[in-house]
């Protein structure tokens, strides 16, 4: 049973239609790669799953129905976002921004901080001030406070060094053999989702166009869909 | 060697304890792209708003085109040539694509005290904000408003913006963030080009684009440069490999 | 044509063709009624231009008007008693002429928006918005305490002022002259939104960082924009004056910046005809509801509440749907 | 079809909107009794705003065509509208607002004033302080030009030295600081003009200092109406007043239990006042029409009607000549309201008299 | 000016400022922490005032009053938050603006309907009534004592919620992101119907307690909320410690102003202009210290750095 699955999804800004039909399949544990160049709606599937944006089809999550749920109780039946572009709570500290998401489980302020070892450092300063980098560790580290069962990694490796982008999937990877999260990983970094991932799928100008295990995203497929 | 067209010298900025900025001296000669490379937090965007007038330092001075801008307001260093783009993007959300770039072009134009023509009937801007968009392959949103667009499609119109004020030197704070791997692959073709028109003093974590791209790459570290040199050397470095690069050396 | 395009120009051709309509219902009051809202309205194209385009919330725009109202009645009432309004170093006289007074509302009222810009436009947002308030409460708490025109009873002129041509105490050729006046302030405001000033000025409420960037001071911008704005509602305010023939310190209460930005909101923020919509909108329900009962404003609370709920971009947006880009 | 028509604005909304409202109930008691059919009363809201009582008075004279207009409270917005009404030739009856300049330079024959002038009600404070030997009276007013008038009127007829004299701000709410400076400047009594919510805080702060000291003021700050709010805090206060519900004049008995009986309350002056501008216009009405504007303004000057304050005639500027008294604050059963303890000036007329042309 | 005075006249002044605070306290929490321009804030400071004068007509209790005062303005800001501030929080400040306005005309309206236009009675408790001697011979009014003390109780248990618990946070949260601090489980509506009933509750609060010494009449809100919008701002918006130094600086500047500066003037005029004139500037004096404030530092004196 998938723990997550999307089926003929459609939704709109307003008047124009971002997307024409999305197909999407998570079983308990198992990462995904939704891949697609810019602005064929990977974050616009993203914030349908997440409730931030109205829409139709078929979304269900864990047997619920998500298409009826406002976005804070789609948040409570486990699904955890690191947004693309951070957001974090600029005036907050970087212990407030923990705070403001705990939900009892598994990862606290303390897991957190030892994940990312520098979020610790900067506690009591306000998010805004902090590097790109460090927003991005702490928007992952915010979402995790929320103690999901599906973590969406929106762009989660944007503007990161070398260094730390291998931390983070470093992190990633042990998040999934520990805790057997399941993820849906959106990242631009074709090397590190085929390590990372188990899974594909390719969105194309708002429908999912292909999908199937990593193994089978062979570079006729790259070519054709992302145009590498 | 040619006069460096921008310079630091001895750039220090402390927020606090905290020394993001610790005697920073870089400088960008013309025809080349000059990389700033170094971990999160290290310094990168302080550095930038410092050279580009959003921050001012504690000690050190700016040079551009051979004058000390130090003191200047961050307009008098765009009028004089000085172009960049933002790290998170600054557009004007609700305009459209094309209206942001005619402020580029009306910048760079430094005539805004006109109040009863048409700005998108005014030729040259017009044909400027539209060579821009093109370059970047936006022309045909031109008339979408931004707020519509795609993260990665504002990254584009960042970078097209700073092309409409057709600067001395071009100051980018991380281009690629947000692009796909085919858009990174567009934007650092395009940049190869570009340089022939100003030098760029590019911040950017996409290590393909930097190692592609760099005639000289600086490394900063707890707001210090702590190392110079071609991609090669900088390659070899174990500092660096150590501080920023890990495995992608 | 846009729908906003014909909704304004249906708009324009009802303020025509309100004195037709007055005169043949035997109805000459709604002349006055009319001149009201339009004078209302040039109050609010004057703030739309500091509002809707620049971003500038000013609660204190009563400023402004309010230097208009006094302008007109300083003079007015200085020529009224034959004295002269400065002896030294040379001498002024007071005068009853449109045109003059005019000139000095417009140019006093944007000399105050200069200052009060120059000293307002370090703050941004709520901050801007109570700065501006503080000013506008300063000259009211003066206008009350200083004795030499009036205080808190203000200033009456007994007879309009006049204009070379015109008998301007027939209603209907003082409609005139304020009607000609709105439609100056929209033509103004329609190029000023298309100019490459208005280019800049909108993009500098939304990301001043930005405008910076490529060369431009986003606050020179605002305190442009802020005189023109200044100076309209100014005009605006010396008409009022001259319609009522009487000045006090109540033109320069908070309660008159709220209105004349209520006319704006309600109207539609940042679009040609919304203050015009929303004058009109606002006088027309005062002066129907005002008969209803002694708890009307039971019922003009209620409907400003719809159209805020229930209207995207107040009346006109409401009616011409989203604004169109250019 | 009504011959006569009459606009009434007055305040009936917001803040102020009581004593608009006793104006008008006032006005309409006296109308409702004379039970003529060919008098028109077009009652409208001035909200208290200037420019709105302005526009009100241009429709009542342009659209309704009104011949007779009346019924303001304030002395700003009498200010916006008497002069331009007169101007254009409609005759304007105040029931309460009769400012300095409407009396003196700027008085004017369709003008007439039918409460009293501004500054008595505080003449007769000043009157009564001397009369009672004060010696060193504290006095204060809000900084306008009412508040200004209150206190000159005042000193005209007090003319003795003072303890403190004090200009509080319009609206002001806390009176902290000025009942400190009132304990520490040796005064022997207060005189205080601080009309509306003012007023009642001033008394329950004063009366809650500890400070004990003969307090007097004009009538507005202990009227009908606002004397429930103030309570215990008023009992003992002295207030100059034209008039008084227990005046003793048929007239005034017969107004106040009329009153009493169709409101269901006690009426103020404001009542008091709206009543007798009706009666006065009525009894002109008997004589003369209001389009013929000479022979109405002489019937209105003869001031043939049973005023409710008794003795009542016209000086030469159109203000009333007419004794003021002292009243004092008591407690009737569970009401609070006044009595009259003596007669602090006969025969008052306004001290602008001789400012107006109109000799 | 006797130094005993002086003290007097400043003790007046912080007291006027701690009441400045009680009003000016609900309108932070509402303004700082959700980002709402609430204009209506003065008219629930005057539903707290006639909820507590009909009350205390009824049972003689002040504290059963004061109960009243809060469970009214708290239900009313609950009903008002539900039925339309609710619908605002995406729109911009101008609509909140616009809307609230729109509020106060049904708010004053309604109330006058159901109150009638004159002032209602309230009065100070017995046991509060009369004054204290305090050192150095001053005698001052207990109530007044006592408002000082609500007044930092108040200040010190929102200073607590907004800073240390995590309901504070979440809001603080909420105010960045509403559409993120949602997305990670948290029912930010309800939230912000909870601290919008609590706003109005202290505005309730204000209302009955100073309505206790002042008038309790319709209309009575509006200049209370100008000045309680002067204090948050000259303290810098959303800072709680701001509001109360604001007040304080706002009590003072208006006490002492209207003291001083008419003597000052004396010196040049005679006294009865010098009392006018004083008083002109008086008046002027808090916009001046506002506007001063803002110009020094644009953010107000606590407020977070734009
Ligand atoms: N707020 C919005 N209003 C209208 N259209 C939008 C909005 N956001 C996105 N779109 C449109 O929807 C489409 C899909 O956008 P989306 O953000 O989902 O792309 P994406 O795949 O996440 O791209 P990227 O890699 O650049 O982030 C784009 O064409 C974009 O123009
Ligand atoms: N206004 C500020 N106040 C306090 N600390 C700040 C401020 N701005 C930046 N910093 C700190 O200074 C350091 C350098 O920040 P900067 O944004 O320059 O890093 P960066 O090199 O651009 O990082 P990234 O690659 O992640 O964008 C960071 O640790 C950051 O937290
Ligand atoms: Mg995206
Ligand atoms: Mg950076």
């Amino acid at each position: 049973m998938s723990l997550l699955s999307l089926h003929r999804v459609t939704a709109s800004y307003g008047a124009s239609q971002a997307l024409f039909g999305v197909d999407l399949e998570i079983a308990p544990g198992q990462a995904v790669a939704m891949m697609g160049r810019n602005g064929m709606g990977k974050t616009t599937t993203v914030h349908c799953i997440c409730r931030m944006l109205p829409a139709q089809g078929t979304l269900v999550f864990d047997g619920h129905d998500l298409s009826r749920l406002p976005s804070h109780k789609a948040a409570r039946l486990g699904i955890g976002l690191v947004p693309e572009g951070r957001r974090c709570f600029r005036d907050l500290t970087v212990s407030e921004n923990l705070i403001a998401a705990a939900r009892p489980g598994h990862w606290d302020a303390a897991r957190v901080e030892a994940l990312f070892p520098r979020l610790g450092e900067r506690r009591r300063q306000r998010a805004a001030s902090l590097s790109g980098g460090e927003q991005q560790m702490l928007a992952i580290g915010r979402a995790l406070m929320t103690n999901p069962r599906l973590l969406i990694l929106d762009e989660a490796t944007e503007g990161l060094a070398p260094t730390v982008r291998q931390e983070i999937w470093a992190a990633i990877a042990a998040l999934k053999a520990e805790s057997g999260m399941a993820m849906l990983v959106i990242d631009k970094s074709l090397k590190e989702l085929r390590g990372a991932c188990d899974r594909a799928v390719i969105l194309e100008r708002g429908r999912s166009v292909w999908s199937g295990a990593m193994a089978a995203l062979t570079e006729e497929v790259c070519e054709t869909h992302l145009g590498l | 060697m040619a006069e460096p067209v921008l310079a630091t010298h001895g750039l220090s900025k402390a927020f606090g304890a905290l020394q993001a900025s610790d005697g920073i001296s870089i400088d960008l000669r013309p025809g080349e792209i000059h990389a700033i490379i170094g971990p999160n937090g290290a310094g990168k965007s302080t550095l930038i708003a410092q050279i580009c007038g959003a921050l001012a330092p504690d000690a050190g001075r700016v040079e551009f085109l051979g004058r000390d801008v130090t003191r200047e307001s961050t307009e008098a260093r765009a009028a004089r040539g000085l172009a960049r783009t933002f790290q998170t993007s600054a557009l004007a959300m609700e305009d459209t694509v094309l209206q942001n770039a005619l402020l580029g072009a009306l910048g760079a134009s430094g005539r805004p005290w006109r109040f009863f023509a048409r700005a998108d009937r005014d030729a040259s801007l017009r044909a400027r904000a539209e060579a821009a968009l093109e370059a970047v392959g936006l022309a045909d949103l031109a008339e979408l408003r931004t707020a519509e667009l795609s993260h990665g499609q504002r990254r584009q119109l960042e970078v097209a913006v700073a092309l409409t004020l057709a600067p001395k030197a071009f100051v980018m704070d991380e281009p690629m963030a947000g692009l796909g791997q085919e858009g990174s692959k567009r934007l650092t073709g395009f940049l190869d080009g570009l340089r022939a028109q100003a030098p760029i003093l590019l911040v950017e974590h996409d290590m393909d684009a930097v190692f592609a791209l760099a005639d000289r790459i600086s490394v900063l570290v707890y707001g210090k440069v702590i190392a110079t040199g071609s991609v090669e050397e900088i390659r070899r470095d174990p500092q660096v490999r150590d501080a920023y690069l890990g495995e992608e050396a | 044509m846009s729908r906003e395009s014909w909704l304004n120009t249906a708009l324009l051709l009802a303020l025509v063709a309100v004195p037709g309509w007055a005169l043949w219902a035997d109805e000459p009051f709604t002349i006055t009624l009319a001149t009201r809202a339009v004078i209302f309205a040039l109050a609010a194209v004057g703030l739309n231009i500091a509002l809707g385009m620049g971003g500038l919330v000013s609660l204190g725009h009563a400023v402004f008007f309010g230097i208009g109202g006094y302008a007109m009645g300083i003079l007015a009432s200085h020529a009224q008693t034959y004295t002269a309004l400065m002896e030294w170093p040379f001498v002024i006289e007071g005068t009853k002429s449109m045109p003059v007074i005019w000139l000095v509302a417009v140019a006093a009222s944007s000399c105050a928006a200069l200052v009060i810009g120059l000293l307002s436009l370090r703050t941004s947002g709520v901050y801007f918005i109570m700065i501006t308030l503080a000013f506008g409460q300063m000259m009211y708490f003066f206008a009350i305490s200083w004795p030499a025109y009036g205080g808190e009873d203000g200033l009456s002129i007994y007879v309009r002022n006049g204009f070379p041509g015109l008998n301007t105490l027939v209603p209907i050729q003082f409609y005139g002259i304020c009607l000609v006046w709105l439609c100056i302030a929209l033509l103004l405001y329609a190029r000023l939104m298309r100019s490459p000033f208005g280019l800049a000025l909108n993009a500098a409420r939304q990301v001043p960082a930005r405008v910076r960037a490529v060369g431009l001071d986003p606050r020179r911008l605002q305190l442009v924009a802020l005189v023109i704005s200044g100076g309209i509602t100014g005009l605006a305010g010396a008409l009022f004056a001259d319609l009522n023939r009487f000045v006090s310190p109540s033109m320069l209460s908070w309660q008159m910046s709220g209105e004349i930005m209520v006319f704006v909101i309600i109207g539609g923020v940042a679009r040609l005809f919304g203050p015009v919509a929303g004058a009109g909108f606002y006088v027309l329900l005062e002066h129907l509801l005002g008969g209803v009962s002694e708890f009307w404003q039971i019922f003009l609370g209620l409907f400003l509440l719809a159209v805020v709920l229930f209207g995207k971009g107040g009346l006109v947006g409401m009616i011409a749907g989203r604004r169109g880009n250019g | 079809q009504a011959e006569v028509k009459v606009g009434l604005i007055t305040t009936l909304s917001g803040g102020g909107a009581s004593l608009g409202i006793d104006t008008r109930d006032g006005f309409l008691l006296a109308m409702d009794a004379a039970g003529r059919d060919d008098v028109e009363v077009i009652v409208e809201d001035d909200q208290r705003k200037p420019d709105v009582a302005v526009q009100i008075a241009d429709k009542m004279i342009q659209s309704d065509k009104v011949d007779i207009l009346t019924g303001i409270v304030w002395s700003n917005l009498a200010m916006a509208v008497v002069p331009a009404a007169t101007a254009q030739g409609k005759f304007y009856l105040s029931t309460n607002a009769a400012p300095a300049q409407l009396a003196g330079k700027g008085c004017n024959p369709n003008y007439f004033s039918v409460s009293y002038q501004n500054d008595n009600l505080h003449e007769a404070a000043g009157a009564y302080a001397k009369s009672e030997g004060y010696t060193k009276p504290f006095i204060m007013a809000p900084n306008y030009p009412a508040g200004h008038d209150s206190l000159n009127g005042f000193k005209r007829f007090y003319g003795g030295e003072l303890a403190g004299e004090v200009f509080t701000q319009l609206g002001q709410t806390d009176y902290a600081a000025e009942l400190a400076q009132i304990r520490a400047s040796g005064a022997d009594s207060i005189f205080f003009f601080l009309p509306g919510g003012m007023g009642i805080s001033f008394l329950k702060q004063y009366a809650d200092s500890g400070i004990e000291l003969p307090v007097m003021g004009p009538a507005f700050s202990f009227d009908q109406a606002i004397l429930q709010a103030v309570g215990d805090a008023a009992l003992g206060v002295k207030n100059g007043s034209n008039w008084s519900k227990d005046l003793d004049v048929p007239a005034n008995a017969a107004f106040v239990s009329a009153f009493e009986e169709k409101y269901g309350r006690l009426p103020s002056l404001y009542a008091a006042y709206g009543y007798d501008t009706a009666n006065l216009m009525l009894s002109a009405l008997d004589k003369a029409e209001p389009s013929d504007a000479d022979a109405f303004r002489a019937a209105l000057k003869a001031a043939d009607f049973d005023s409710v304050r008794g003795k009542f005639s016209f000086d030469t500027n159109n203000h009333p000549i007419q004794d003021i008294y002292i009243r004092e604050v008591i407690k009737e059963g569970d009401i609070y309201t006044n009595k009259i303890v003596a007669t602090a000036i006969e025969d008052r007329s306004s001290a602008y008299v001789a400012d107006c042309p109109m000799q | 000016m006797s130094p005993i005075l002086l003290a007097e006249q400043v003790l007046n002044g912080l007291q006027s400022g701690v009441m400045l605070f009680l009003m000016a306290a609900g309108l932070t929490l509402i303004f700082g922490v959700m980002g709402l321009i609430n204009l209506a804030h003065g008219s629930l400071y005057m539903v707290g005032a006639f909820a507590a004068a009909a009350v205390a007509g009824l049972t003689g209790s002040f504290l059963l009053a004061l109960v009243a005062a809060l469970a009214a303005a708290a239900a009313a800001g609950a009903l008002v938050e539900l039925l339309v501030i609710r619908r605002l929080y995406a729109k911009d400040h101008l609509d909140q603006v616009l809307a609230t306005f729109a509020l106060i005309l049904i708010f004053s309206e309604g109330t006058r309907w159901l109150f009638g236009s004159f002032p209602l009675y309230l009065d100070i408790p017995e046991a509060l009534s009369g004054t204290v001697t305090l050192p150095g011979g001053i005698a001052y009014p207990a109530y007044r004592l006592a408002l000082i003390g609500v007044g930092i109780a108040v200040a010190l248990g929102l200073w607590w919620l907004n800073a240390r618990t995590r309901l504070g946070i979440r809001i603080r949260a909420g105010e960045n992101d509403r559409e993120m601090i949602a997305a990670l489980g948290v029912d930010i509506s309800k939230l912000y119907t909870l601290v919008f009933a609590l706003g109005a509750a202290l505005a309730g609060l204000a209302g009955a307690l100073v309505g206790a010494i002042q008038s309790v009449q319709v209309g009575m809100g509006e200049p209370v909320l100008i000045l309680a919008f002067v204090v948050i701002v000259i303290g810098g918006i959303g800072s709680i410690k701001g509001a109360l130094i604001g007040a304080l600086l706002v009590g003072l500047t208006d006490t002492l102003g209207g003291v001083l500066l008419p003597e000052l003037f004396k010196l040049f005029t005679d006294p009865a202009s010098a009392a006018a004139s004083g008083s002109a500037f008086a008046s002027m004096a808090i916009y001046i210290l506002m506007a001063a404030v803002l110009i020094w530092r644009p953010t107000g004196l606590f407020g977070a750095r734009a």
